[in-house]
């Protein structure tokens, strides 16, 4: 009984964790609550997995009204590594979060900390799983509402001018989405996704069409923080709670790159997006600043995070490189990327959290001679540096190959040369932070470091581990997301 | 469509006036201008919570927040050419984008006939629930008054960690 | 009258991206917090007139079945206005809590005054 | 406020007119224009005014800010409740056929429900948004 209702667990358990969280106010209890409630996440995910591997398309009808009179929940092979991914991370970083969270946050606060975290879980899985256009509205909307509030709890008083400027901006970018959804509305009469792309053919006066695809694609980008719109990331990661940076910075960027490549290929559908439309070029004009410009910011920064940030800004620029080549390969090397730099900076923010706990400093003038007291730390934060640089053996190379290959195949040697080029900018960053660590004498700051949890420390070297084992043996996430792009670019079967 | 060109009256003095409290009845006027063009558009139930929700709550939430901090708001210091053209810019795409729109009144589009048309055909059959909005805002497409729900309930719960005093901690300077 | 007759289909959505435009300014042009949530939420209004101007059939009756009507103006996006009425609602209380917030924390509510360099990047 | 007279007889008169426009606007949500939300934020209000004209300290005696904020999780549970009622039924989740003994009683128990627990999440929310500004202010 309970397989067939997985869908709509999948969603409704953060939701009803974060209910009872709520009721429940003191940290402790609620912290299991959210852990339990975490954990049951890829348990189910990875058991939708498994029904979608084998069964194919998954399709829930909520209500038990047909899709388009009802919402519809559907889980093809895009959307089921994404919430593999994001339930993953939504329980790595539950455990890791208990001593992080003590530290950062008022104790009168923490128990309601966990509810929004759990909401803000629940709304990213709800824009993943559902197949209707604004029921995906609505999920991203809480996600986003949990989203500001996370930010805002961060100790420093900038934190709440960060998560202003961010409500400001999500809330433009969301209402952008509604304008887009409404036009399509207007012409289709119908929200679900795929009876759009159905209609979407008899349309004979393109121009309503055509205006939705522009309005959704800058409200989404606005979410992915695509290079002129991104703003409000780098504020935001760096003034956060290093716990809800670790989360952020690894699925919210991602489910809003997942909602573009749903749109641009399910429901617009690949010829009109690509071939009738300008899209490629605009994006990798974009992609290719994002890389270098956001590179380039990311060395001169003081703060930890803030580089970070921008190096994350960056890595989307990759991201949507491999959209716009918008072949077999190119979307491969775009969703592997996406797999691969979650991972990646989930452990570097993982650890940069560890530091931040012992020593509480994140400038990184006084982090000088970190490896030397904290060496299990920084040895993670070094894999994980290298995996964002893309050095063989790493997750980061994995994406990379996929990336020149596809640009070689369309003949832009030039495009392979600026992926290399500004992996060498990375190198840059990375190795700033190696020296800092390792090669100076410890501060005062550093050396009194204490004990470091072990839960923290365990979590930030499985996500250590996981960047190196899925370097190695891609065949999983690799295999993944070339079914996930076959199925992109064959449209609906 | 006379109320139409008083919200635009409206909307081009909320930009003019400087002193915030008059914004703010300014915005509850056109909230209430923004419900009776909707009865006018037949949406009973959407004129209804605009009224209730856009002018009652939103005002007083404002006037709460106006009485904590400055009421005047200071001279505009950069040019506003910029914004102005974003703010045209977008607008441009989406006078391109109404062109191709149905014209007002007609019915036949795919905008009633196809989903909507479902619905009302079947609202008393399946749910015996006479006014179709309820019938389809409940228990149609439910989920989204789930969604809805929760986004008040974050709100909510947003709301009260930032500004609740809990048990007289000083705020964190 | 003519003119008014086929110009008044289009009328509708001019006066919405007239509301847009204004919304969207004021947003972007003017640094007073609370104006710009103001702005914002002027900005969401003009999206529900563009969901619900097609909506009406002239001479139609709101989606209420009964019995002596016929035609009926559509359910569908008044359900969704009435979900997107909430969310900026909630939106709005938030902007207006953080509003708050800052003032205390900053002692102004003007972004120009609060964006200086000294304290972004201390 | 303590002074005019006027305004608090006139207020006494209104509010359980306004509590009772309330309820009627939630029950009536079938038939006519009406429903979970407007009927929350019409009582937020009742409570509001309450509040302004009589002053917070009464308003508080007479809704405890404890109660208003459980009662903002308890209107989703309820909603969350009903969803996990239709598992019992074999159906997919928030489906109202089966809760009574035929489909239409169902589908109008099943609403009937879910607008109680929006209505609860909507006025507990206004309400506690409400005290927090309030409160704010006193200190």
């Amino acid at each position: 009984m309970i397989e067939s209702h997985l869908p709509a667990l999948l969603v409704v358990v953060p939701l009803l964790a974060a209910v009872f969280t709520a009721l429940i106010r003191q940290g402790l209890a609620s912290y299991l609550v959210a852990f339990i409630a975490c954990w049951s996440l890829p348990v189910m995910s990875i058991a939708l997995l498994g029904q979608e591997l084998n069964q194919g398309t998954i399709s829930y009808a909520l209500g038990d009204w047909a899709p388009p009179i009802g919402i519809e929940y559907r889980i093809d092979s895009v959307n089921a590594p994404f919430l593999v991914l994001v339930s993953f991370m939504a329980a790595l970083v539950a455990t890791y979060a208990r001593s992080s969270v003590t530290s950062e946050i008022e104790s009168s606060r923490q128990g309601w900390f966990y509810t929004v975290y759990l909401l803000c879980v629940g709304g990213l899985l709800g824009v993943l799983i559902t197949g209707d256009a604004f029921n995906a509205f609505v999920f991203l909307e809480i996600s986003s509402l949990a989203t500001y509030v996370l930010i805002a709890l961060g100790k420093d008083r900038r934190a709440l001018l960060a998560a202003y400027q961010y409500l400001i901006l999500g809330t433009i970018g969301a209402t952008l989405y509604v304008v887009g959804v409404g036009l399509i509305f207007a012409m289709t009469g119908s929200l679900n996704m795929v009876d759009i792309n159905a209609h979407l053919a008899g349309i004979e006066t393109l121009r309503p069409v055509l205006a939705a695809l522009a309005f959704i694609t800058v409200g989404i980008s606005l979410k992915l923080a695509l290079f002129p719109l991104h703003v409000w990331l780098p504020n935001a990661y760096a003034f956060a709670p290093s716990v809800a940076t670790a989360f952020l910075a690894s699925t919210a960027t991602k489910v809003a790159v997942y909602l573009l490549l749903r749109y641009f290929f399910t429901v617009f559908g690949a010829d009109l997006v690509f071939e009738q439309q300008p899209i490629t070029p605009i994006l990798l004009v974009f992609s290719v600043a994002a890389m270098f410009i956001a590179s380039i910011v990311a060395v001169f920064q003081a703060d930890i995070k803030r580089m970070l940030a921008y190096s994350s800004v960056a890595q989307i620029g990759y991201i949507t490189l491999g959209i716009a080549i918008a072949t077999q390969t190119g979307l491969a090397g775009a969703l592997v990327h996406l797999l691969n730099h979650a991972l990646i900076k989930g452990t570097l923010f993982l650890a940069v959290g560890c530091i931040v706990l012992q020593t509480g400093a994140f400038k990184v003038k006084n982090l000088a001679g970190i490896g030397r007291t904290m060496p299990l730390t920084m040895a993670a934060f070094v894999v994980a540096g290298l995996g964002l640089i893309g050095v063989p053996g790493t997750v980061g190379f994995v994406s990379k190959w996929f990336l020149i290959t596809a640009a070689l195949e369309q003949g832009w040697w030039w495009l392979a040369l600026m992926i290399v080029t500004s992996s060498l900018i990375a190198v840059v960053y990375v190795g700033r932070i190696v020296e800092i660590a390792w090669f100076r004498e410890p501060s005062k700051e550093v050396s009194a470091g204490g004990r470091l949890p072990i839960e923290m420390l365990g979590v930030t070297w499985v996500m250590a581990a996981a960047t190196i084992y899925f370097g190695l043996d891609a065949e999983f996430t690799a295999g993944l997301a070339s079914r996930a792009a076959e199925t992109l670019l064959a449209g609906i079967k | 469509m006379v109320l139409l060109t008083l919200m635009a009256v409206v909307t081009i003095s909320i930009i003019r006036v400087r002193n915030l409290f008059s914004v703010v009845i300014l915005s509850s006027i056109y909230s209430f201008l923004m419900a009776s063009v909707m009865i006018v558009l037949d949406a009973v139930d959407v004129a209804m919570t605009e009224a209730s929700v856009g002018a009652g709550i939103s005002t007083v939430l404002m006037l709460g927040t106006l009485y904590l901090t400055k009421t005047t708001e200071t001279v505009p210091a950069h040019s506003p050419v910029l914004p102005l053209f974003v703010a045209i810019g977008t607008g441009a795409a989406l006078v391109y984008g109404t062109f191709g729109l149905p014209p007002f009144g007609i019915g036949n589009t795919p905008f009633h006939t196809h989903v909507s048309a479902i619905y009302l055909g079947s609202s008393i059959p399946e749910t015996g629930i006479v006014n179709v909005v309820t019938s389809v805002l409940a228990s149609y497409r439910g989920y989204d008054t789930l969604g809805e729900t929760t986004v008040i309930f974050t709100a909510g719960i947003g709301v009260l960690l930032l500004l609740k005093r809990f048990s007289k901690s000083t705020k964190d300077k | 009258m003519s003119t008014l007759a086929e110009l008044m289909p289009l009328y509708n959505y001019w006066i919405t991206i007239f509301l847009m435009i204004s919304g969207l300014y004021i947003v972007v042009a003017r640094g007073n917090m609370v104006k710009k949530l103001v702005g914002l939420s002027l900005f969401q209004t003009s999206v529900y007139l563009l969901y619900l101007s097609p909506g009406k059939i002239l001479g139609g009756t709101p989606p209420i079945l009964a019995k002596g009507f016929e035609i009926y103006s559509a359910p569908l996006p008044h359900v969704l206005i009435l979900t997107a009425i909430v969310v900026g609602i909630a939106t709005l209380a938030l902007g207006l809590a953080l509003t708050v917030r800052i003032n205390e924390a900053f002692g102004s509510i003007e972004e120009d005054e609060l964006f200086k360099p000294e304290i972004t990047h201390d | 406020m303590k002074l005019d007279v006027i305004l608090r007889v006139s207020v006494k008169f209104f509010l359980p007119f306004m509590l009772l426009f309330a309820l009627y606007v939630q029950f009536h949500g079938d038939f006519g224009p009406g429903g979970g939300f407007q009927a929350g934020v019409i009582a937020a209000a009742t409570i509001v005014l309450y509040a302004i004209i009589f002053g917070l300290a009464p308003t508080i005696r007479l809704v405890p800010p404890i109660v208003v904020e459980t009662m903002i999780p308890l209107g989703v549970l309820i909603f969350l409740g009903v969803g996990f009622l239709s598992f019992l039924t074999g159906d997919n989740y928030l489906n109202y056929s089966h809760l009574a003994h035929d489909q239409i009683h169902g589908q109008e128990l099943g609403v009937l429900l879910v607008e109680l627990g929006v209505l609860i999440t909507v006025s507990g929310t206004m309400v506690a948004i409400f005290y927090a500004l309030a409160d704010r202010g006193r200190s």
